[in-house]
């Protein structure tokens, strides 16, 4: 493999309000590079763009700039029923989004890939009582020793959320004010100020003892 | 050889995976547990093995015979029998007459518009030997929306064992049920275990875990993890949660 | 359940009590009608009507298929009936097959393009094969004589070999008709509570669980359409015979509701006799109502209202719970005891 | 060619006013699944109230007479638009509030109360009005014809299909853009969502159907002039009102507006060729694409199929 799985090129989503005077509302941002399989960890706070990331990513939300190289196909060129075939997003919402069809498929390139190479999980629902989680864990491993690249996004609310995020996550992200921050460790990221805010001081408290 | 076989059976809704390339093999008078969260695609491969729902791609094999994309009733028809997580049950109809109708003898004889129904004693008998077998032998005369919940799940089974199917499909049958419930009905799947090729729904990981031969977990439309109770249960975080050791 | 319950010692028997009762006191009409102020003719069409209701009764009632084009069918038997008297043979037996026929063939084909319909799309289809069916009776001018009818049907004698009657007067006719009534009522009474009923009856109740018990759900709507389809044409050539001509208006949307109306209103949903109950309502009301007032449809209407509003099941719907809500009373009573028995072992 | 281009024209023309009397019908259906078997009716009403407004006895308080009937007629063509659906909209709201004992049950109940409804209304018309045809006036400036390329045209066809085409798109506009569109189609798909909100869904169910109401009043109105006024043309409408839905799909806004035209082309060409069997038209247009997509055109899963 000689290509990178993912790149983001410059990425950048400006929601704005109005339809004159076009006034920013919101700005994500993001430019970063994942070459190996790895199971990647993201947490941020609601509403810091951890979704449209996702969607940008899975070719379901139309950047405003820049590209999503994914396993060297933009993913935004290739036909909106093919897309799949290269990223996936498994989302809790029951709600099927269609895609906005800004251009008409046929126009497009299919897919070089049959199986989708990168797997994006959105807040999976990690219920302790259940014990559904170590089988979640093994699959993220299972998908990452195939050679794919496995997105985990977290929104750590209970010291065993952290315990999952540091177990199975090899490398992070913090997605925060419309920026995107890679972190290579566990500790790193809850050496991250901004991830100190978010988490709380107990959630940090917990998390020392992990990292 | 298993009796049924799925490759690679695909469904998919919009932006959503409901069924991502799943491969499952049922060993015949197997048990085979499936079981995940909710949403994860259970019911959607129920829908696909009993011709209600159409795969996107892929095959299923019941015998060796792909039968991906028949009709519901020319699959029953092959002895696959399945009960509904929401139950569907001929309201209107006592509960001996909601087997009977299930019967295939009865079947055979669907379009016979000239004898009364009810003049057969052999239906009568029959459907209520398959009561009694479920335990509704005293209820037979009440009408299936008038019987309280948990009779009205043993009719759903008693529907699909009237069938005499070779595959009984069972789709979260102790949804609803109390814990006595839960315990009847793992006593009348007990007693059926072995008879015929079994594969059970279930959201409940302790009635499975007591039940089937195996289990394939299903989440995300795919099978995360597949084994017997036993390797399932080794599983850390399994054997933390059966413990209760969750801060 | 269509009819008398399942259980109830009737559904076995070919003819039961209240059918007896009920023949009993229609072969009486005769007999007093004009003394109360009506005329014979008017039991004709209440027979007449009363064959139809059953049959499109055995559509929604029995099988819960909403066919709001019936009316197409029993305009095609009419118009059958008289080309076939004119083209084909002065046989009444003849023309009558023909005439079931027929409306059967056309059911079946309308059939065959909407039985793997459900709700809605169902009802639409039905509605738009009625109107096409109409419009080609309206259209057609050379052959159905369009919006003037096909006209000069002639009441053909009852032939049987060794005796022949005479239908021309009503009363010899009405007699006819209730001979025919009467065999359409075995013959349905039989039908719903055959085997083949039942599976009906199950596929109203929930057409996905009979599919995956096994039964091809699409050919038993199909096929009792076509049943209903044909009976519909036979009494739409009987109605020829009464009117002594066919007209297109039969066809229409209006009329199409009309048996709608009746069957439900008497309540056919819960009941074998409520299309019976609710034609004789349905024909009373319009003379009785539209002696008094030249609006009986505004009054006739209100009362549909009320009746879908607040006794959906209709009148006989309404008769049956009276009856079912004794019942249920006995066997709390029962299931009391039953539980004092529990307790005490 | 050139001979044929004057029926696609009048089925252009045709197939927008189809989609303007199937929009209230859609919105109701689409959007409460619910079928409004009265809609019909309530379309006649409206073109027999604007007939009542527009003629010498206005249905107004007596001193408001004289000077509605000093107003152009210009104006008074332009108020009856407006006050003749409002008329109607009671109407609606009485057929809604009979209506609700139905809700959450099979929707053949529904069905066969506005079927009632129907009748009554029909009824009511034939006693208030008779049963003979009248003719909707209409202001100089939209009557009358012109010729172009050697044939003439009628102006009021043209304009009808114009306030046709700016009624629908305003309806879209409002069904997409407003809060209130916002919450009807989240009602639609879902009545927990809107209770969870804390939206009264009863009112909000009421305010639909009298929209859609009042709909079929507008169209009722602006059909008039070109089918002329009597009591059976109620039934004349909804045929094609349900026909425009089912083809388009139920509960697809551009899938009835698509329909209605696609009706409106095939009654119009067919009419060109076999005038006789104009009508037929639509209805074998319907069964050979229902034949085919269950769902009609651009029709998605509704609780009316179970």
């Amino acid at each position: 493999m000689t290509e990178p799985l993912i790149v983001l090129d410059k990425l950048k989503k400006v929601y704005t309000r109005g339809h004159f005077s076009r006034v920013p509302t919101f700005t994500l941002e993001a430019d970063l590079t994942i070459d190996e399989p790895a199971i990647v960890g993201v947490v941020g706070p609601n509403g810091a763009g951890k979704t449209t990331l996702f969607e940008m990513m899975t070719g379901s939300n139309e950047p405003t700039g820049g590209k999503v190289i994914v396993a060297g196909t933009d993913i935004h060129r290739v036909k909106y029923r093919e897309r799949d075939r290269l990223a996936i997003h498994y989302h809790q919402s029951y709600q099927v989004r269609r895609f906005r069809k800004v251009v008409p498929s046929f126009m497009l390139a299919s897919s070089p890939s049959k199986k989708p190479m990168v797997h994006l999980f959105d807040e999976p629902q990690f219920n302790p009582q259940d014990g559904y989680i170590g089988f979640m864990l093994d699959f993220f491993r299972k998908l990452r020793a195939e050679g794919r690249l496995v997105f985990v996004c977290l929104h750590p609310t209970a010291s065993y959320h952290l315990e999952i995020l540091s177990e199975i996550a090899e490398r992070f992200l913090l997605v925060s004010n419309g920026g995107v921050t890679p972190h290579a460790t566990f500790k790193s990221l809850i050496g991250d100020e901004r991830a100190k805010t978010y988490l709380g001081p107990e959630m940090i408290r917990v998390a020392g003892t992990l990292a | 050889m298993a009796l049924i076989e799925a490759k690679g059976v695909h469904v998919r809704f919009g932006d959503r995976v409901v069924l991502e390339e799943v491969d499952m093999s049922v060993l015949e008078k197997e048990c085979h547990g499936i079981m995940g969260p909710n949403g994860a695609g259970k019911t959607t491969f129920f829908n696909v093995l009993t011709g209600r729902a159409k795969p996107t791609r892929g095959e299923l094999f019941l015998d060796g015979e792909n039968v991906a994309g028949l009709p519901p009733h020319r699959i029953a028809r092959k002895g696959v029998a399945r009960s509904f997580q929401i139950m569907t049950l001929f309201d209107e109809y006592t509960a001996r007459d909601n087997v009977m109708v299930a019967l295939p003898q009865f079947r055979d004889r669907g379009f016979d518009m000239r004898r009364a129904a009810a003049g057969d004693s052999h239906f009568k008998s029959e459907a209520e030997k398959v009561l009694a077998d479920v335990g509704l032998a005293d209820k037979a005369d009440i009408r299936a929306k008038e019987l309280p919940y948990g009779d009205r799940r043993a009719l759903e089974i008693a529907v699909a064992l009237a069938q005499k199917p070779r595959v009984l499909c069972l789709d979260e049958p102790t949804s609803g049920l109390g814990t006595d419930g839960v315990q009847r009905l793992l006593g009348l799947a007990q007693k059926l275990k072995g008879k015929l090729t079994m594969i059970v729904i279930e959201h409940d990981m302790s009635f499975l875990f007591s039940l089937a031969d195996r289990i394939s977990v299903l989440h995300w439309g795919q099978v995360v993890a597949r084994g017997t109770p036993l390797q399932l249960q080794e599983n850390p975080w399994v054997k933390r949660s059966n413990l209760g050791k969750f801060s | 359940m269509n009819g008398a319950s399942p259980n109830s010692p009737d559904a076995a028997r070919l003819i039961t009590p209240t059918m007896l009762i009920v023949w009993l006191l229609l072969a009486t009409i005769p007999l007093w009608i004009s003394r109360i102020g009506l005329y014979p003719y008017l039991g004709i069409e209440i027979l007449i009507w009363s064959i139809y209701a059953l049959s499109f009764n055995l559509v929604l009632g029995t099988a819960g298929l909403p066919s709001f084009g019936h009316g197409a069918f029993f305009g095609i038997g009419a118009y059958a009936f008289g080309l076939c008297q004119f083209n084909v043979s002065s046989n009444l037996w003849i023309c009558l097959v023909v005439t079931t026929l027929a409306a059967a063939f056309a059911g079946a084909l309308a059939a065959l393009f909407i039985s793997h319909r459900r709700g809605i799309y169902y009802a639409f289809m039905t509605i738009a094969f009625g109107q096409i069916f109409w419009t080609i009776a309206i259209k057609s001018h050379s052959i159905t004589g369009g919006e003037d009818g096909l006209l000069k049907i002639a009441r053909l004698p009852a032939d049987f070999g060794f005796v022949s009657f005479d239908l021309k007067s009503n009363v010899s006719f009405y007699y006819f008709v209730l001979a025919v009534f009467v065999v359409i009522v075995i013959a349905l009474w039989r039908l719903t509570h055959s085997p083949y009923g039942r599976v009906l009856s199950a596929i109203r109740q929930s057409e996905t669980r009979a599919a995956h018990l096994g039964y091809k759900v699409w050919f038993y709507k199909a096929s009792v359409f076509a049943i209903s389809t044909g009976l519909s044409g036979l009494a739409g050539g009987l109605f020829a015979m009464a009117q002594l001509a066919a007209f297109p208006d039969v066809m229409s949307l209006h009329q199409s509701g009309y048996i709608v109306m009746m069957t439900l209103v008497g309540g056919g949903l819960v009941s074998f006799w409520g299309p019976v109950v609710g034609v004789f309502t349905f024909l009373i009301a319009r003379d009785v109502i539209g002696a008094m007032t030249s609006a009986w449809m505004l009054w006739f209407g209100l009362l549909f209202i009320v009746i879908v509003l607040f006794k959906p099941e209709g009148i006989a719907g309404a008769f049956r719970s009276i009856v079912d809500s004794a019942k249920a009373k006995a066997r709390h009573a029962q299931g009391m005891s039953a539980l004092r028995l529990l307790f005490r072992s | 060619m050139i001979d044929i281009l004057p029926h696609i024209l009048n089925g252009l023309t045709l197939g927008l006013l189809f989609a303007l009397i199937a929009l209230g019908f859609m919105l109701i259906v689409g959007l409460m699944e619910q079928i409004n078997l009265a809609h019909g009716s309530l379309f006649a009403l409206g073109a027999y109230v604007g007939l009542q407004l527009l003629g010498p006895k206005p249905p107004l308080p007596a001193d408001w007479t004289a000077t509605w009937i000093a107003l152009p007629l210009g104006w008074r063509y332009a108020l009856t638009l407006v006050i003749a659906p409002a008329i109607v909209g009671i109407a609606g709201a009485a057929v809604e509030l009979c209506m609700r004992r139905t809700y959450g049950k099979d929707p053949l109940y529904g069905l066969l109360l506005t079927f009632g409804a129907a009748m009554v209304i029909e009824e009511a018309i034939r006693l208030t009005w008779g049963t003979r045809d009248y003719v909707l006036q209409v202001p100089q400036t939209i009557s009358g014809g012109f010729i172009f390329q050697d044939l003439i045209w009628s102006t009021y066809r043209f304009y009808a299909a114009g306030i046709s085409a700016l009624i629908i798109g305003l309806v879209w506009l409002v069904i997409e853009k407003t809060p209130f569109g916002a919450i009807v189609k989240a009602g639609a798909h879902d009545s927990e969502i809107v209770r969870a909100l804390g939206i009264n869904l009863s009112r909000l169910r009421l305010a639909v159907f009298i929209f859609g109401t009042m709909l079929a009043a507008v169209a009722g109105i602006i059909v008039a002039p070109i089918w002329g006024i009597r009591p059976h043309m109620g039934v004349d409408a909804v045929v094609p009102a349900f026909l425009v839905i089912v083809l388009g799909g139920v509960g697809s806004f551009w899938g009835a507006v698509s329909a209605g035209i696609l009706v409106g082309l095939a009654v119009g060409l067919s009419g060109a060729y076999a005038s006789e069997w104009s009508l037929l038209s639509m209805y074998i247009l319907l069964v050979a694409v229902v034949t085919f997509r269950a769902r009609g055109l651009f029709g998605k899963k509704s609780v009316l199929e179970a």
